[in-house]
């Protein structure tokens, strides 16, 4: 039960609840939240699996993988701002006729 | 660094082990927390402190520059982000929307 | 050996060409339209030459110089010269009529012309990337400044499409991201080169494939999981939803293509392989019955798009090695090149339509409210396309199903794809229908054309489908170069 | 009525029972997947420390982002200035009444000015300190344009010191520097060493630094444009209306 084995599940979890949160959640604010905790989950699973770099030297882990989750917040976080924008616009344009859910 | 201590006797990978399972738990909880709040303010304020403890994750995990980038842009600019956009729709459904007078709870938001 | 050296160079100019294209307009703001339609072009001339030189052989360019599991490395073989060479025609021919379609220097104009040409850029990433890394960062490109082109029409129906389509693309791209993840931590390596070798039974990779295929069939609307296209399709304006329907959908199954059958070819088994095909007929079916009912004549494009994925999906059992693999390959292509151009015309059509006729309610459509010759001349041919009658590339497309079907004896593919080609002519000849419909004229009730379509869009919708028509005449010659420089696709 | 809405409301609990346990399933088989894989492989980061000495930075994480994979890094800048583009634009098209010129100033309450006094400056300093360590320690452009965007946010609340950001090629030319950098340096070293992307090597630090420089300017600049377009200028507050 080492630290690869404990986050990789944990990763599994926040995958498994960001999915369910993005196709179930009603209001869509927490549907990209949804959306953002399912990329950390896969995030950590690349993490967690850099972890213990089998020569055992200085346990930086893989820096690739790194780089790899780097890129991917970068990406999720210009997507969430993109997200945020329409749902606001959404917001505004549509309550004019009815309330939609926020 | 955390990977160092893996030469020590096991009390010291026990206690790591312990911080991993807290860890791993509080992130989930606070997961789940967030998809389940009643109000869209404390889902958004858990979401930023899921953010935090990713950080606090990836610190351990030893990858101390996806904890940094975590910690600034996945919670700290994200988090900005959302509250920006829950203050203009609350700012809009307070003089602009036709609905009931701008309060904080979230009617509509049934999970 | 510097020939091929010097024409791999091609490789890395196909992105920074409309890359820097799109920086530059976006720069420029309102005199930045030129400069992305010079971009436009100079990337068609590349990727004519990456056509004929992909023709001697597959391609590659090692980025950086760094080798194959480290640095990322691209790669052309013939099937992706020629989905860059119709993604380059696309582009460049809607991209004309979007001269015209906005009025220059406004707003929008300003933001469509950079996100168009980092769509382009996008696309052409995704057909030359050896990298799956590399892969989700193309098709993140592709997907958010697709979703940015469907806001620009600026009313409530599009921004929600555009937020739907955005959660799809997000939670699609996020599946295919856990796949790669999956693979990155078996194998330690992302090229697909180097992962030549591995078996391909393991779970891990079984998982991986599942994962990764899940969200690529998200993203190219495969049959249940089309429900986010046709709203964002028929909301975004003319061009935009002919680049959606024509490229953004091709992109994905690229990708999903090279992943069946060359990293893991042996992965997907047979039962896979054949739901994919009864998916493709289910998509068949539903699209054309849609397509069918729909009032409007962009939402009836939009579900023809629907029904025409079906028929790439049609063939997976086929593209599984056997006798008929080379002539399965050989009608998917082409059926991507003959929906790219027929579809894509079809949505120009429709949008020189909406701007003449002031709606496009396919009912109450009268025969003298149509733009011009070119506009009606372009629905009959690209619609003759889609229901795949000679001489079009349709057809060209379908012999060559038939012809794989027969080879590998699965008969009822013939039932499908005939049926396939019925429906479509219920849908095709309702709009077609429209144009010989001249009772107000006769009865000198004219009805007022609202405003007169620009030649220019008249003939960039006219120049797409008589492209889809000349398709079907030159099959022969365009596919010997799959043959000859097949990648390690056809082993 | 009610009855209606009863139907519909087992019908949404059914589909999201269902939606949960398709999710469990999912968590079930990836967990037999990574269970099953010993995570045997070392990813590269034996090819990473082969290659640093030639990457020209000791940090092997930025070695890779800004060299190896320095494609990738291109084109994720790229999704950065398209949301930029999108929402920038939009913002100018989309928010409803936002005439910057007229709106009264937000109440500037003394522990607001104070605070963003002392650490705007503070953020933009660290900001600098971690675009300049990520060449040998961890840091690098992107959480330094984070922390920079992080104090232009915390500016936007004093008007005072709220960042202008005028519709001029000069704010466009800062959201494309990042990209354009990489783009151009590929071209460069293509025209210098014969390779697209192959930095050279003597100099290849100094040419990472200065694509990190542009890459942080852009960074910065795109974040802070997201949330510009999202944030509601600030009419009259609630309170005092």
């Amino acid at each position: 039960m080492n630290g690869t084995t404990i986050f990789t599940v944990c990763g599994i979890l926040l995958f498994a609840i960001g999915l369910y949160g993005a196709l179930a959640a009603r209001p869509l604010l927490r549907r990209i939240l949804a959306a953002n905790i399912m990329g950390n989950g896969v995030f950590m699973v690349l993490v967690a699996g850099a972890y213990l770099p089998a020569d055992g030297g200085a346990a930086t882990g893989d820096p690739v993988a790194h780089a790899l989750v780097l890129t991917g917040i970068v990406v999720a976080v210009s997507a969430t701002a993109l997200g945020l924008q329409l749902v606001c616009r959404l917001h505004e344009l549509a309550s004019g006729d009815r309330e939609p859910d926020p | 660094m955390p990977g160092a201590s893996r030469t020590n006797e096991p009390g010291a990978t026990r206690v790591l082990t312990v911080i991993d399972l807290l860890l791993s738990g509080t992130l989930v909880a606070v997961a789940l927390l967030t998809l389940g709040a009643r109000d869209l303010f404390a889902s958004v304020v858990l979401f930023i402190s899921n953010g935090l403890l990713l950080a606090l994750a990836w610190a351990r995990l030893g990858a101390p520059d996806v904890a940094m980038a975590e910690a600034a842009i996945g919670a700290g600019i994200t988090g900005a982000l959302v509250l920006a956009a829950l203050r203009r729709m609350q700012a809009f459904r307070g003089h602009g929307g036709a609905s009931p007078p701008a309060s904080g709870r979230d009617d509509s938001g049934s999970r | 050996m510097n020939a091929a050296a010097g024409a791999s160079l091609l490789l890395p100019l196909l992105v920074s060409v409309p890359l820097l294209g799109g920086l530059a307009s976006f720069v420029l703001g309102g005199r930045g339209r030129w400069v992305a339609v010079g971009a436009l072009a100079l990337n068609a001339i590349l990727a004519a030459l990456l056509l004929a030189a992909t023709r001697a052989g597959p391609l590659g360019y090692a980025l950086g110089d760094w080798p194959a599991p480290l640095g990322i490395t691209l790669g052309a073989d013939g099937m992706a010269a020629l989905f860059v060479a119709v993604s380059a025609l696309v582009t460049l021919v809607a991209g004309t009529y979007s001269l015209a379609y906005f009025a220059g220097g406004s707003a929008t104009d300003r933001v469509f012309w950079p996100l168009w040409c980092l769509l382009l850029a996008a696309l052409n990433t995704l057909f030359i990337t050896r990298d799956l890394f590399n892969a989700y960062v193309g098709i993140e490109v592709l997907g958010l400044s697709a979703i940015a082109l469907v806001t620009l029409a600026g009313d409530a129906g599009a921004v929600r499409a555009a937020l739907r389509y955005l959660l799809v693309s997000l939670v699609g791209s996020l599946c295919y991201l856990m796949g790669v993840a999956l693979i990155y931590r078996a194998h330690g390596v992302l090229d697909v080169g180097a992962l030549a070798g591995i078996s391909g039974a393991t779970p891990p990779e079984q998982v991986a494939l599942a994962l990764m295929s899940a969200g690529l069939l998200l993203k190219t609307a495969l049959f249940p999981l089309h429900f986010w296209l046709p709203e964002a399709h028929a909301s975004a304006p003319a061009p935009v939803s002919a680049a959606l329907s024509a490229l953004v959908l091709k992109g994905t199954f690229f990708v999903l293509l090279r992943l069946w059958f060359e990293v893991l070819p042996a992965t997907a088994g047979p039962a896979a392989a054949t739901t994919e095909a009864v998916l493709g007929a289910a998509a068949i079916a539903w699209g054309s019955f849609m397509a069918a009912r729909a009032p409007r004549l962009k939402r009836l494009v939009a579900y023809s798009t629907v029904a025409q994925i079906g028929y790439l999906f049609l063939l997976f059992p086929l593209l599984e090695a056997g006798p008929a693999q080379a002539a399965a390959l050989d009608a998917v292509v082409y059926f991507v090149l003959a929906h790219a151009c027929a579809k894509a015309a079809m949505f120009l059509a429709a949008g020189n339509v909406q701007s003449a006729a002031g709606h496009d309610r396919i009912d109450d459509l009268r025969g003298d409210a149509l733009p011009g010759a070119g506009t009606q001349f372009a629905l009959a041919f690209a619609g003759i396309s889609l229901i795949g009658l000679p001489p079009t590339g349709g057809f060209a497309a379908k012999w060559m199903l038939l012809q794989g079907a027969a080879e590998a004896g699965a008969w009822w593919l013939f039932a499908v794809a005939l049926g396939g080609a019925l429906l479509a002519a219920v849908y095709v000849f309702r709009v077609l229908a429209r144009s010989f419909d001249l009772t107000s004229m006769l009865a000198g009730r004219a009805a007022p054309r609202l405003a007169r379509v620009s030649a220019c869009r008249e003939w960039s919708a006219l120049v797409l489908a008589l492209a889809s028509l000349a398709l079907g005449l030159v099959a022969g010659p365009l596919l010997s170069g799959i043959h000859g420089a097949g990648f390690a696709l056809i082993r | 009525m009610d009855l209606a809405d009863g139907n519909d409301e087992r019908a949404a609990r059914a589909v999201r029972v269902v939606l949960a346990l398709g999710c469990g399933v999912v968590a079930a088989v990836l967990g037999w997947a990574l269970a099953a894989d010993g995570s045997s492989a070392a990813g590269l980061a034996t090819e990473v420390r082969a290659a640093l000495p030639r990457s020209g930075v000791e940090h092997p994480v930025t070695a890779v982002l800004l060299n190896f994979r320095a494609f990738d890094t291109m084109l994720e800048l790229a999704v950065l200035l398209v949301v930029a583009i999108a929402t920038g634009a939009t913002a100018a098209v989309g928010q409803i009444e936002t005439r910057p010129d007229e709106m009264p100033a937000a109440p500037s309450s003394p522990l607001l000015e104070s605070l963003v006094h002392d650490l705007v400056p503070f953020a933009i300093l660290v900001g600098a300190y971690l675009l300049w360590v990520g060449a040998y320690a961890p840091g690098g452009a992107f959480q330094a344009g984070a922390m920079i965007a992080a104090a232009g946010v915390l500016a936007h609340f004093s008007p005072r010191f709220r960042p202008q950001v005028p519709d001029r090629w000069p704010t466009r030319g800062i959201l494309v520097l990042g990209t354009a950098a990489f783009a151009f340096a590929a071209l460069a070293a293509l025209a210098l060493t014969g390779v697209y992307f192959a930095y050279p090597v003597a100099r290849a630090g100094a040419w990472i630094l200065a694509i990190e420089s542009a890459a942080t300017a852009s960074v910065a600049a795109a974040l802070y444009v997201t949330f510009r377009a999202i944030m509601p200028a600030d009419r009259l507050p609630d309170a005092q209306r």
